[in-house]
């Protein structure tokens, strides 16, 4: 093992973990501050990702000019899945984050259903982006430039975020009714209203990741599950409640998962992430940053 | 006869408030000993101590002549200590009877045996007609009756109460003082926490002032509500005229 | 004293009794081995997900990686039964032992995670045990276990073409996991784990042993998800880590528990009874279109029913309970 | 400025309310007594429209307002401090207080209650920075009624305010609702402590297993024998 | 009358899409064989099975979603409900375990069409048939050919083993391992990786240091489409690439990275070259094309063969009678012209295996599958190293 293989490694393993962070800042957002369960959070991804490469292919937009354009798009989304679902979801007085799990366990499923019946399980991917297959060499290090742009979108994402949590009155708003749903209309704030938004937001995220993973990733209607768990996973050792923390979750995972391939057969890659995990929540049981 | 509840120089900090400190209080066996003081003066921390909530962060807890600081919760219960929490926590997805009867096992596992000491303690507590009603359905009141229905299913020796009379109409404060009355004298002994005087001066035997985590003094009730520092830190001027 | 309660218990015993005795009537009037296997299956998740429903439904500590359980158990079944000629029945009961005592060794770290840690450990100590064995040679790694099919036995317990044996094994797990929470459930561990799952400080300051308590759920709701798992072996004779250790598997335990009414004693097997045949029937008979049609379909009704019915079907045959009318 | 009429209200079927109506004036503390279960808390409660009255009309400045969703009542000007508080317990004092005045974009429109709040409670001054949960019984009474008064209610409506307050504090707090009042509002109380909050009121209900019982002056009410020995344990 | 056959595949879930390109060239099978054309095939000429009077094949689809107890239950209900006399499947290799197992105990013949694990034909059933080649036979076609290239002189020492860790995926990587050895070849690199992988780029580095003379992956397609980008991504170039087959005879693989995989040889069962010589097999494919706008590829044809070589059989049974067609399928002789496939012949061993199905070796040329291996059904000598 040289010192190059490590050190190109380890910057993989950085971009990739930017990149989970950033299919994670969405589930951040709605999984960690609002504390709402969303298992359909892969099939998210899977719907931008497909609003990306038929922007593409019926109308030439590039991915990148297009994210803004999926990410409204699924803003639309995540506010109509809230209010027509999850509302109920919340609502329920027993039960709630199992009623939560499962009724987006069901819409994931639809969501596949529905992908598979209009867009066919076919493999599809962007050929010719303006970024896609380009890489950049410093001194013998690859460094993809999709993957890039994914980074920088990935802090951005989590800059903007963490402002808009911790400065705005929405994000105090957000975070009042996480606390207390039920009292938030003592002080006239809809909390139907906040959700919604707080899921379109979130729902908006992921279009972003979306759009960016169109760029070297193949689409197709089961693409979303070889994320969901790694975003589950990426909030979770990040802590419930913090913005940052989901954000070095995300950059631990992807250099957890490639020093693991480096000393174990790849196959085994994930099981040095959720070793980490776990690790992590027994020492700190609310992940590294939590608040909750 | 040692006392049966003995605090030794307790401590307890939350990174970096003081909410106990050197608290040293006994209470002896058959007593009822008032605990009160202002809002945040430590009464329902000292509670979670005795307890077992949380380890003190320095001295020691005597209970019946032995030390049982390092005991967890769940064994000082079985040992006698009784509580109540002023926050209520109900088993709200469980029955009224269902509650008491997870209390009632602490000293039997025959369920026949449970059932029917729960049932004495519902009717004890006033609550017999609500025993098949969801916990979730109490108002605060009952739920705050259920606690001390729960708590006297455990058969304690001692009943730390907090703050289970708020709430009341004076009326009904007068049912409630009886209760306390009745849990006496079937051999219980009592440290309660009110903040409503018109409740503590009859009912205890003495009280036991903290303020800002200090035992500031203790006494006779009524010597107590004399005290120039009870009622500027505590009491006020109306009370200060009253008494 | 307390009539109404005994007689409910009583009841609950001679309808479960009643529709045992009418569910093994069943087979000798249905013969379609098709419409048997999707009775066995029923059976088999009505079991599991009884067995789910004590750990998950009644302590409270919601696992999504049952599948761990599920796969040990098949596992030490097939591995005792291949390579040492160890019978199925003692690989029935060493699986199930094998399994609660991992679930009590991992319990031991998890069950001081809350929430959502929790879940997510489990589902994730799951995958770990899934790529373990994925890449364990010994255990046949990916190739799965083969269980050679012999003369039919009960000793060996393989039957070539009747389904009714397995008919009849799956219903009295599927009575047994019942009986056993039905017994629990007005047992001192019964109420332990309904009040840890409401509210573990309260228990704890009455006298339950929160951690304890936790351990003893998970012991016997793994060793039952266990001699699930090894019965599965048995039946499909084939295991791979996918289809018995997969993460589907862990929600598909939990599915029938949720929409029947999670925590209760008749939801895991009212869930079952309408969930299994559903999804066997979508996929029979909408699924060969390879249009996702199936899908739209099941996913559809899981929302509809998880939405309409948070506290479960059995919502709608509990008549509520009235409290003292003023 | 407000009128309950017959309402009813009930919880899966068991009825808490029956018929009750109630009139509260401009510029008026009222006050409403009971026992334990008398239906006090659903009263205000199908007020506020955290419970849907089942028949009865409620109107606030002559506008039907049962139906309406609760934020939208706060947002006509009705403020409700329940029983339980409901402070929001991870989030500071501050964020608390931001939070009332949720509904209102201009800063100006914020500072001034925050005033009004910080000259009542000088207390909340010091503790701003301080999670809602740490804070004593006291203080997070202050706290739920400044954030209530953040929302520049016209009619404030307070559930027990006094319970689990030290005996100074009592005080303190009913001087204050008088101050509030001065201040031009109108509120609307339940109290136990019904000698001290008949002091400081202007008229008074006494609601019995769901319906009104009696209704008058505070002075009335107080000097009736029949309240003076059921009521006020005189 | 009807002849009922069953056939179940993957319609939903990850590999959906693979169950409806079987569904299409099943269903150019059936058509060949109930409608009249004049093909060089069994039964084209006429119309239906003149051994049952004419009777037309009718097929059932079942839907497993690559689980083997659902494979087990469709088989099941298969033959007991739709009453189907022969079962063939499955893709999944787990599957057709299970499959074959049922179809055993009820005594109905299981053409295992398109499933290459060289474990399934080794378990003694007696209803289980496989027409085309195994995992080790395709893998060492791929050894004869490093061994003709050497003799001419290229350089081929080291070799690089890329597979999933399914059963396919271990399969091959075993059958290779085993082979390499065998034949002296050194492996410099045996990557396992998790199927559908949301990366592989620790893989790849693996592998550009490793840098053998060949890598050979054993990838479906999505794990293929990120393979190839990824290299591309990290700057490896292999000096060639020798596919076994799976996502590397998949149209949606060049679709998306085909400019990156010029030169790239894939083993097959396959290959439309043959219409050079056997217009038949241009005729069909333009048949199955119609219907889903793709070429056969290595899957589809084995699909294809799979359902003639039972409708064979089932005709010479002149029953649908289990054991019957069992007893036709074992006597099965058809010469290699009359299949579109370029193997010898179809003739089973008496583990139901046909060892006569000669794999051939493609080569990825401007957007096309040229033949290069073996030198009988070569048209083009291979380009190595690949670019
Ligand atoms: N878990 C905790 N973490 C941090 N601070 C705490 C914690 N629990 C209590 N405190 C603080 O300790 C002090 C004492 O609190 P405690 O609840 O004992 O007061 P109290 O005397 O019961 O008051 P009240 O009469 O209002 O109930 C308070 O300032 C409180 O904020
Ligand atoms: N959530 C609920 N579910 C069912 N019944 C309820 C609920 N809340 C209140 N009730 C019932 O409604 C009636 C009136 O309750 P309410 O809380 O209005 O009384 P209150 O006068 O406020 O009593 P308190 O003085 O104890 O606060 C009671 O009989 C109570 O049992
Ligand atoms: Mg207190
Ligand atoms: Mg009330």
């Amino acid at each position: 093992m040289t010192a190059e293989t490590i050190i190109q490694s380890l910057a993989s393993g950085l971009l990739m973990g930017l990149l989970y962070g950033l299919i994670a800042v969405g589930l951040a957002l709605i999984f960690g501050l609002m504390d709402v369960v969303n298992f359909a959070h892969g099939e998210f991804l899977m719907i931008a990702m497909y609003a990306t490469f038929f922007l593409f292919a019926f109308f030439a937009i590039d991915p990148l000019l297009s994210a803004p354009l999926v990410a409204a798009a699924l803003f639309v989304f995540g506010a109509v899945v809230y209010l027509v679902i999850v509302r109920f979801a919340v609502r329920a007085k027993a039960n709630a984050g199992m009623v939560q799990i499962f009724s987006t366990f069901g819409l994931a499923i639809v969501m596949r259903g529905l992908a598979q019946f209009f867009f066919t399980p076919d493999y599809r991917s962007v050929t010719h982006s303006w970024f896609g297959g380009k890489t950049i060499s410093v001194g013998g290090i690859f460094l993809p430039q999709p993957q890039l742009i994914g980074a920088l979108v990935a802090i951005a994402a989590f800059v903007a975020l963490y402002f808009f949590i911790n400065r705005t009155d929405f994000g105090r708003a957000l975070e009042a009714t996480r606390e207390d749903a039920g009292a938030v209309a003592l002080v006239g704030i809809d909390k139907n209203r906040v959700f919604a938004l707080g899921w379109g937001l979130g729902a908006a995220l992921v279009g972003l990741a979306g759009a960016i993973m169109a760029m070297f990733f193949y689409i197709y209607p089961d693409v979303g599950a070889s994320f969901a768990l790694i975003a589950y996973v990426t909030v979770a050792l990040g802590g419930f409640g913090s913005v940052f923390g989901a954000f070095a979750g995300g950059i631990i995972v992807g250099l957890v998962e490639a020093t693991t391939a480096l000393i174990m057969p790849p196959s085994l890659k994930s099981v040095g992430i959720y070793a980490v995990y776990l690790l992590v929540v027994f020492v700190r049981p609310r992940g590294l940053f939590g608040s909750m | 006869m040692t006392a049966l509840l003995e605090t030794r120089g307790v401590w307890q900090r939350f990174s970096g408030l003081i909410a106990n400190s050197d608290i040293s209080i006994s209470v002896g066996r058959g007593e009822i000993v008032g605990l009160i003081g202002p809002n945040g003066a430590g009464k329902s921390t000292l509670f979670n101590l005795i307890a077992g909530v949380l380890p003190p962060t320095q001295g020691s807890i005597w209970f019946d002549g032995e030390d049982v600081t390092r005991l967890p919760a769940a064994e000082r219960c079985v040992r006698g200590i009784g509580r109540t929490f002023q926050v209520v926590k109900s088993f709200e997805t469980m029955t009224v009877i269902d509650n008491v009867i997870v209390g009632a096992l602490v000293r039997t596992t025959v369920m026949r045996e449970a059932r029917r000491k729960a049932h004495e303690v519902l009717e004890f507590a006033g609550l017999a007609a609500r025993a098949d009603v969801m916990a979730s359905e109490l108002i605060p009141s009952e739920k705050r009756r259920l606690e001390v229905a729960r708590a006297l299913a455990t058969e304690p020796k001692l009943l730390l109460l907090d703050e289970v009379l708020t709430g009341l109409t004076p009326i009904e404060a007068q049912t409630g003082v009886e209760l306390v009355r009745r849990v006496r004298d079937t051999g219980v002994t009592v440290l309660m926490v009110e903040h409503v005087m018109e409740i503590v001066m009859p009912l205890v035997d003495r009280a036991i002032v903290l303020d800002l985590g200090k035992v500031l003094v203790e006494g006779k009730p009524a010597d107590i509500v004399r005290e120039p520092k009870v009622i500027s830190a505590y009491l006020g001027d109306r009370h200060a005229v009253g008494a | 004293m307390d009539t109404a309660f005994a007689q409910r218990r009583r009841r609950d015993l001679i309808v479960a009794a009643c529709l045992a005795f009418v569910a093994a009537l069943v087979p000798l009037f249905v013969r379609d081995v098709y419409v048997q296997n999707i009775m066995v299956l029923t059976l088999m998740y009505a079991a599991l997900s009884q067995s789910w429903n004590i750990l998950s439904g009644y302590c409270g500590q919601i696992s999504l990686g049952h599948a761990l359980y599920f796969g040990l158990g098949a596992y030490t079944t097939a591995i005792l039964f291949t390579k040492f000629g160890v019978l199925p029945w003692f690989g029935m009961i060493g699986g199930g032992l094998i399994s609660a005592v991992i679930a009590m060794a991992l319990g031991y770290p998890c069950f001081r995670l809350r929430g959502h840690y929790f879940v997510i450990a489990t589902i994730v100590i799951a995958e770990i045990a899934l790529l373990l064995i994925q890449n364990w040679d010994w255990a046949g790694a990916a190739l799965g276990i083969d269980i050679p099919v012999r003369t039919d036995s009960w000793l060996t317990f393989q039957f070539t073409r009747s389904k009714l044996p397995y008919f009849y094994f799956a219903l009295a797990l599927a009575c047994i996991a019942w009986f056993v929470t039905w017994w629990l459930e007005d047992s001192k561990w019964g109420y332990w784990w309904r009040a840890v799952k409401d509210n573990p400080d309260a228990a704890e300051s009455l006298g339950v042993v929160v951690f304890n308590s936790k351990m003893g759920a998970a012991a016997v709701s793994a060793f039952l998800t266990a001699v699930g798992g090894s019965f599965y072996a048995q039946f499909v004779s084939y295991i791979d880590p996918e289809s018995v250790m997969g993460f589907q598997f862990s929600l598909l335990m939990a599915l029938p528990a949720v929409l029947g009414g999670i925590g209760t004693l008749w939801g895991p097997a009212l869930g079952a009874v309408i969930l299994i045949p559903l999804t066997e029937l979508t996929r029979s008979f909408i699924g060969g279109s390879g249009r996702g049609v199936d899908l739209i379909v099941y996913g559809t009704l899981i929302v509809l029913i998880s939405l309409a019915r948070p506290e479960g079907l059995v919502g709608l045959f509990s008549r509520r309970r009235k409290g003292a009318v003023r | 400025m407000l009128s309950v009429h017959e309402v009813t209200t009930a919880y899966q079927g068991l009825v808490a309310i029956s018929a009750v109506s109630l009139d509260v004036a401009k510029g008026e503390i009222v006050c409403v007594a009971g026992a334990n279960g008398a239906g006090k808390s659903t009263l205000l409660k199908s007020i506020a429209g955290a419970e849907r009255p089942r028949s009865g009309a409620v109107t606030f400045d002559g506008a039907r307002i049962d139906g309406l969703a609760q934020h939208a009542i706060t947002a006509r000007g009705i403020a409700y401090v329940p029983e339980n508080r409901r402070l929001f317990p991870r989030l500071s004092v501050r964020d608390n207080l931001r939070l009332g005045s949720y509904l209102y974009r201009h800063e100006a429109d914020r500072d001034q209650p925050l005033a009004l709040v910080f000259q009542l409670f000088p207390r909340l001054s010091e503790r701003l920075e301080q999670r809602a949960e740490t804070l004593s019984g006291g203080e997070q009474q202050m706290l739920a009624i400044g954030r209530a008064l953040m929302t520049r209610p016209r009619l404030l409506m307070l559930d027990e305010p006094s319970q689990g307050i030290m005996p100074k504090l009592v005080d303190e707090i009913f001087q204050a609702v008088k101050r509030i009042r001065d201040a031009g509002m109108t509120v609307l109380i339940v109290e136990q402590r019904m000698a001290e909050c008949l002091d400081i009121a202007d008229r008074a209900y006494i609601l019995q297993t769901g319906r009104v019982l009696m209704q008058g002056s505070a002075a009335d009410i107080k000097g009736n024998p029949d309240v003076r020995k059921a009521y006020l344990g005189l | 009358p009807e002849v009922v056959i069953g056939v179940t595949y993957p319609l939903s879930g990850s590999n959906a899409q693979i169950g409806v390109d079987a569904q299409h060239a099943y269903g150019a099978a059936a058509d060949v064989i109930n409608s009249k054309y004049d093909f060089d095939l069994p039964l084209a000429k006429g119309v239906g099975l003149p051994g049952l009077g004419g009777a037309k094949v009718r097929l059932v689809f079942a839907d497993h979603q690559g689980d083997p107890q659902k494979g087990r239950a469709e088989a099941e209900r298969l033959i007991t409900q739709e009453k189907v006399c022969a079962v063939i499947g499955t893709y999944q290799s787990s599957v057709a375990v299970t499959v074959s197992q049922i179809c055993e105990r009820y005594q109905v013949p299981f053409i295992s069409a398109d499933n290459s694990s060289p474990s399934l034909h080794r378990r003694g059933l007696k209803f289980y048939f496989r027409p085309a080649a195994h995992d080790e036979m395709f893998s060492a076609a791929m050894f004869d050919f490093f061994d003709a290239l050497k003799k001419k002189g290229t350089k081929i020492e080291t070799l690089s083993l890329f597979h999933e860790d399914t059963i396919f995926g271990t399969d091959s990587g075993n059958a290779q391992l085993k082979l390499a050895k065998e034949r002296g070849y050194k492996i410099v690199a045996d990557i396992k990786y998790r199927s559908n992988s949301p990366s592989l780029s620790a893989e790849v580095q693996q592998l550009k240091a490793a840098n053998a003379d060949v890598l050979m992956p054993s990838s479906y397609t999505t794990d293929g489409i990120l393979l190839v980008k990824t290299m591309a991504e990290l700057g490896y170039k292999p000096k060639a690439i020798v596919a076994q087959d799976a996502g590397f005879s998949e149209k949606a693989l060049y679709d998306a990275v085909g400019d990156k995989l010029e030169g790239v040889i894939s083993r097959g069962s396959f290959s439309l070259d043959l219409a050079k010589k056997r217009p038949v097999v241009g005729t069909i494919n333009t048949m199955y094309k119609a219907k889903s706008g793709k070429d056969f590829n290595d899957l589809t044809s084995r699909q294809f063969m799979g359902l003639i070589v039972m409708a064979d059989a089932i005709n010479r049974a002149k029953s649908t009678d289990g054991e019957k067609i069992r007893a036709a399928l074992a006597a099965t002789d058809m010469p290699g012209e009359q299949t579109i496939m370029p193997w010898k012949r179809v003739k089973f061993d008496d583990m139901g295996q046909n060892n006569d199905a000669d794999p051939v070796l493609l080569q990825y040329v401007g957007g096309k599958f040229v033949t290069v291996f073996p030198a009988q059904a070569a048209i083009a000598e291979a380009l190595w190293p690949m670019k």
